[in-house]
């Protein structure tokens, strides 16, 4: 897929409960083609202690106002200075990168797309995309507390939506791999995006279950693009670049003890 | 329009802008952004004899104005190379150049040699100042008779452009650049990541898998831009310098210490059309002071 | 509040955060921002047996994360520091140390008895690194044999506590902390600057007089994290770290690759309250990982 | 004088003619005692390639709005991103920093402030001190342009106002050295602040004439207060700091070849 090198708009950056915010960027042009779990380099200026870009997932992306949204958890300088962006100000991203979530096939109808703090971001633009193409996807969505939930009303248009939150403020209590419909629902194919110990335990149930699982990884990048090799992961044919083999990997080709 | 050709040896290049090796890939990864034929030369990644891993996660760390990486040459080897890549590389309108690693001097010269076969190689870069490997790497490049010994070897096993690697890791670098020359390099580049280390204070550990890790980006200019000046003053061969440049007065300033030619390594992660502006960059530099070609400025830094 | 005492040889400080030699003044310079008796020692300038004027000035270009400077050690002579510095400082109530830096052993040794002599000194920095000064300097410290002579004709002059500050530019900066060690030296600082170069592209011309000048600043914290890290694995007198020391979590780095005290120089520039709010930090980060002392994370990095 | 290291805000931040800016700040407390020539260290937050502080000259302090002014030429990035300051956000400085300008003897009476460019910014608050105890000094300043003029009309509230243009555009043409009005009039102190051609040409003048003169020089500075050693100028008396020994050197005390 060809990569782009742009300067978007920023037309609206929304600070969230918690410590997130949404940022919706548009350009005069179309936007390029996107697909579900891949993500965006983003240069932050202005900002002395950030030197290289930061990967930001691609949240979703609405081609009616020509728009792509980012949710950005808050968590250092970088991500600090994209919440001062204000409407109107120009943000330069390399994108679409990385390989996508795969799509179902034939035999699987019943998805599950468990989504973990942030790592929710994602997973709202698979859903649209699922439920585009006539799927029902049903969402699990684990945070820390309430005010970490976030987008729940956006999800909620694709699919059902259960929730976990660790301290029992909304939803069940406890991790997303405790949840209720786990028992009581028979899923086809997971796809996962959150917190490393969040993805190895829906690792874990999907292959106990036999259910085929893609999980979104993370990690340290400098180019985003498979030319420095800074990001590597450990699969069953060695060291895989995260920003261009993955993000998303079929659990059964990473050595993950699970 | 300036004429901004340039020779390293036998190499001519287009304009002076290379690309440093582990920072470009094999240039594919760049062309969505750029036409990667109007680039100088494109220095691949560090290639060895044997398939190798490299090192563990995590590799990378940001610093200060810099970051600190630890790949530790992860390639497929020079076979594959050779079967995989060279053929869907070999036409691009530019130079590519093989950036050649080892643990042995056995290793650098049967590497060399399978290179050599390369129609469309024209030159080769010794590295021999890699700090992140276990092996071989830096220690040849860290005294003169150890990099003298692989350089003969090299030398003698290639008979194109020898372009050798120099590490920033050592007490004097003019020295081992006099003795890299005196073994037969047509040319030295410089400088290589600068061995550094970071720590993540709440978890008491280390942030890269293998503790230390090479330093580059623009917080290693002003050492990189001193080195450079260092070695063109004692040597008589060209020299290719990089080290932090992010910007087209970087790679003047380069040029006006003496390098012939210059990379460009860590900024191509921040701005992957750099390497096309730098080139067009060092046009406008020349034209608005009035220089005809890019060798009017070379090596013309007025230190009296 | 966490016991932030800390030792190096005789020297006992109320708190691991000193002053790096030439940043700080005499510390009058910055009473009106802070108390200064609250800093755990204060190194004053680089001083010399005779008067020096230093280098012609342009002395400083600034860089990325960081400047390169080239003061050459400007200093009125240890007679006129005795007779006129020396008074209106010594009962400041915190470790006040000289920076004792020659162009010669005799020259070092002469200056070292005369500052012997001064009840409120209990320690200086020998400095063999400065890489601003034609003769002497960065010469001594970047042989093993040259520290070890200088170091050793020191140690029969002078009974207090001797720190050895090291020069990173080197190839194996862990060996010559091994000779100064051997040589009688009760602790080694390091690092000192990093000999770097700033060139102006439009007048193409160096920035500094001296051309090439001392690297220091945020842009070099990864290698001198690394180097103090190498020299604390080797030798078994205590360790004063620093280079690039912005912050207390800098700081804290540094104690856990091993340094029992660290300095802080250009950082004292940008904010002239940073020794005070690193002590503070330091406190801060034993108290909320539950450390007592800050002798429990001194050399604490797992790097298992 | 006691030094203060002080959180100011900015109270407005005008754009000027050609690339200047005037700055305003305040604090809730009043402002503490500063002299004329002397200067701040100011810090640029948000600007990935200023490192160090930046020394800018106290142009005015204004006791009734409880105001410092500055005058600021965007040279480069620093000063670049202190014009981007808005109403209300923060600027850190260290100040009063330096000597100042010394007052007129008692025979001293005729008094004669050049500025040249931005160097101009010192000569408002001297002119304004003069001007309170009871002279009536005379500026002289020049610029390339016209827009380069900066506050010509604050200038005409303490004394008389001569200008040069090098391109004729206002005043006389030529440097301030030709100016007429140093043939017509007999000065007995002049001051000047400016580009080190200009400040040596009247120093020329002034020496040539017999008349004191003071210049205010500029030098690469870190630490703006004396402890660093790297901005030192030669004097009669060996390397002196502009910084703390300055920025204001009587010319009889430099080695100038005038
Ligand atoms: C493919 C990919 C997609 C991502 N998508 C999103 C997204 O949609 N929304 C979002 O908020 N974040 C996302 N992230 C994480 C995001 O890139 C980091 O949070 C961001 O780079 C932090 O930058 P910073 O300057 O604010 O923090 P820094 O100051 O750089 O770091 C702050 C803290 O976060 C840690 N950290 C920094 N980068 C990473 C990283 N890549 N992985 C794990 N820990 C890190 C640091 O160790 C440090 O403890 C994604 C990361 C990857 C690799
Ligand atoms: C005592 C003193 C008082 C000053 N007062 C004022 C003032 O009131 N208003 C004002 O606009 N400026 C003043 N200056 C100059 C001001 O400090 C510089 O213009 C500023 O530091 C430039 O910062 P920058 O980041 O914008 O430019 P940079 O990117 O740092 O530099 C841009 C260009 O300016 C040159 N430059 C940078 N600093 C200096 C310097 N100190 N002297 C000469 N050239 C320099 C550089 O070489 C470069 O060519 C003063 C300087 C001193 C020493
Ligand atoms: C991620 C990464 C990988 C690198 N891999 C190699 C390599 O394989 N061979 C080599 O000679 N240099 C390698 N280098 C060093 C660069 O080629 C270059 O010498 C160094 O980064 C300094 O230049 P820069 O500051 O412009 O990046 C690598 C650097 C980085 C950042
Ligand atoms: C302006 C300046 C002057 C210095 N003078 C001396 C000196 O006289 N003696 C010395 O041993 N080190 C001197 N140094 C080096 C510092 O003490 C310190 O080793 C170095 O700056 C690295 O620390 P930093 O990055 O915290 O500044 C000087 C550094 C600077 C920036
Ligand atoms: S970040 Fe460079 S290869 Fe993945
Ligand atoms: S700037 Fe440090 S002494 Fe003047």
């Amino acid at each position: 897929m060809r990569k782009y090198l742009l300067d978007l708009t920023v037309s609206s950056n929304e600070k969230l409960s918690g410590n997130y915010i949404l940022m919706k960027l548009t350009s005069e042009e179309k936007l390029p083609e996107m697909l579900p779990g891949q993500f965006a380099e983003v240069r932050v200026d202005g900002s002395p202690s950030t030197f290289l870009r930061r990967p930001i997932s691609i949240h979703y992306v609405d081609r009616n106002t020509n728009e792509l949204w980012f949710l950005i958890q808050l968590v250092g300088d970088g991500t600090r200075k994209l919440a001062d962006l204000k409407k109107g100000d120009l943000l330069n991203v390399m994108l679409p990168l990385g390989n996508s979530f795969s799509m179902p096939t034939t035999e699987q109808k019943e998805l599950l797309l468990v989504g973990g703090g942030v790592g929710t971001a994602p997973m709202l633009m698979l859903g649209s995309v699922l439920k585009n193409l006539g799927f029902e996807p049903t969402f699990l969505l684990g945070a820390r507390s309430k005010k970490d939930l976030l987008q729940l009303d956006k999800f909620e248009a694709y699919g059902n939506v259960f929730v976990t939150t660790e301290d029992a403020t909304y939803g069940e209590k406890g991790f997303v791999t405790n949840h209720s419909i786990l028992k009581q629902k028979k899923f086809d194919k997971i796809y996962t995006c959150g917190p490393t110990p969040m993805m190895k335990a829906v690792a874990a149930y999907a292959s106990k279950n036999g259910i085929e699982c893609e999980v979104s990884l993370e990690n340290t990048m400098a180019c985003g693009i498979g030319a420095c090799l800074c990001c590597v992961t450990d699969t069953k044919e060695g060291h895989k670049c995260v920003c261009s083999d993955g993000p998303v990997f079929n659990i059964k080709d990473l050595k993950w003890q699970i | 329009m300036a004429d901004l050709t340039t020779n390293i040896g036998k190499l001519v290049m287009k304009n002076p802008v290379m690309t440093a090796s582990g920072t470009f890939g094999y240039g594919e990864e760049f062309s969505d952004f750029i036409d990667i034929s109007k680039i100088g030369g494109i220095i691949v990644k560090g290639t060895t004899i044997k398939h190798r891993e490299g090192n563990p996660y995590p590799r990378m760390a940001e610093t200060p104005s810099g970051m600190l990486n630890a790949v530790g040459l992860q390639n497929k080897g020079v076979d594959y190379f050779i079967e995989h890549i060279y053929p869907r590389i070999k036409d691009t309108d530019t130079n590519i150049l093989v950036n050649v690693s080892g643990s042995t001097v056995a290793d650098y010269v049967a590497t060399a040699e399978k290179i050599a076969a390369l129609d469309h190689i024209p030159a080769i870069e010794l590295n021999i100042s890699c700090p992140n490997v276990k092996e071989g790497g830096m220690a040849f490049g860290t005294s003169c008779a150890s990099a003298e010994s692989v350089v003969s070897a090299v030398r003698k096993a290639y008979g194109k452009t020898l372009i050798v690697k120099l590490s920033p890791n050592v007490t004097n670098i003019a020295e081992i650049a006099l003795a890299v020359e005196a073994a037969g390099a047509d040319s030295v580049s410089l400088i290589n990541t600068i061995m550094g280390m970071a720590i993540n204070a709440e978890k008491r550990r280390p942030v890269l898998s293998t503790v230390t890790g090479g330093l580059s980006g623009a917080c290693v200019k002003p050492i990189a831009l001193r080195m450079v000046w260092q070695v063109a003053k004692a040597v008589k061969i060209p020299v290719v310098g990089l080290g932090g440049i992010m910007n087209a007065t970087d790679a003047v300033e380069f040029l006006l210490a003496g390098a012939s030619a210059i990379e460009i390594g860590t900024a191509n992660f921040i701005d992957p059309t750099i390497t096309i502006k730098v080139a067009e960059g060092i046009n406008d530099y020349l034209e608005r002071h009035g220089f005809k070609s890019v060798k009017d400025i070379i090596g013309q830094l007025e230190t009296a």
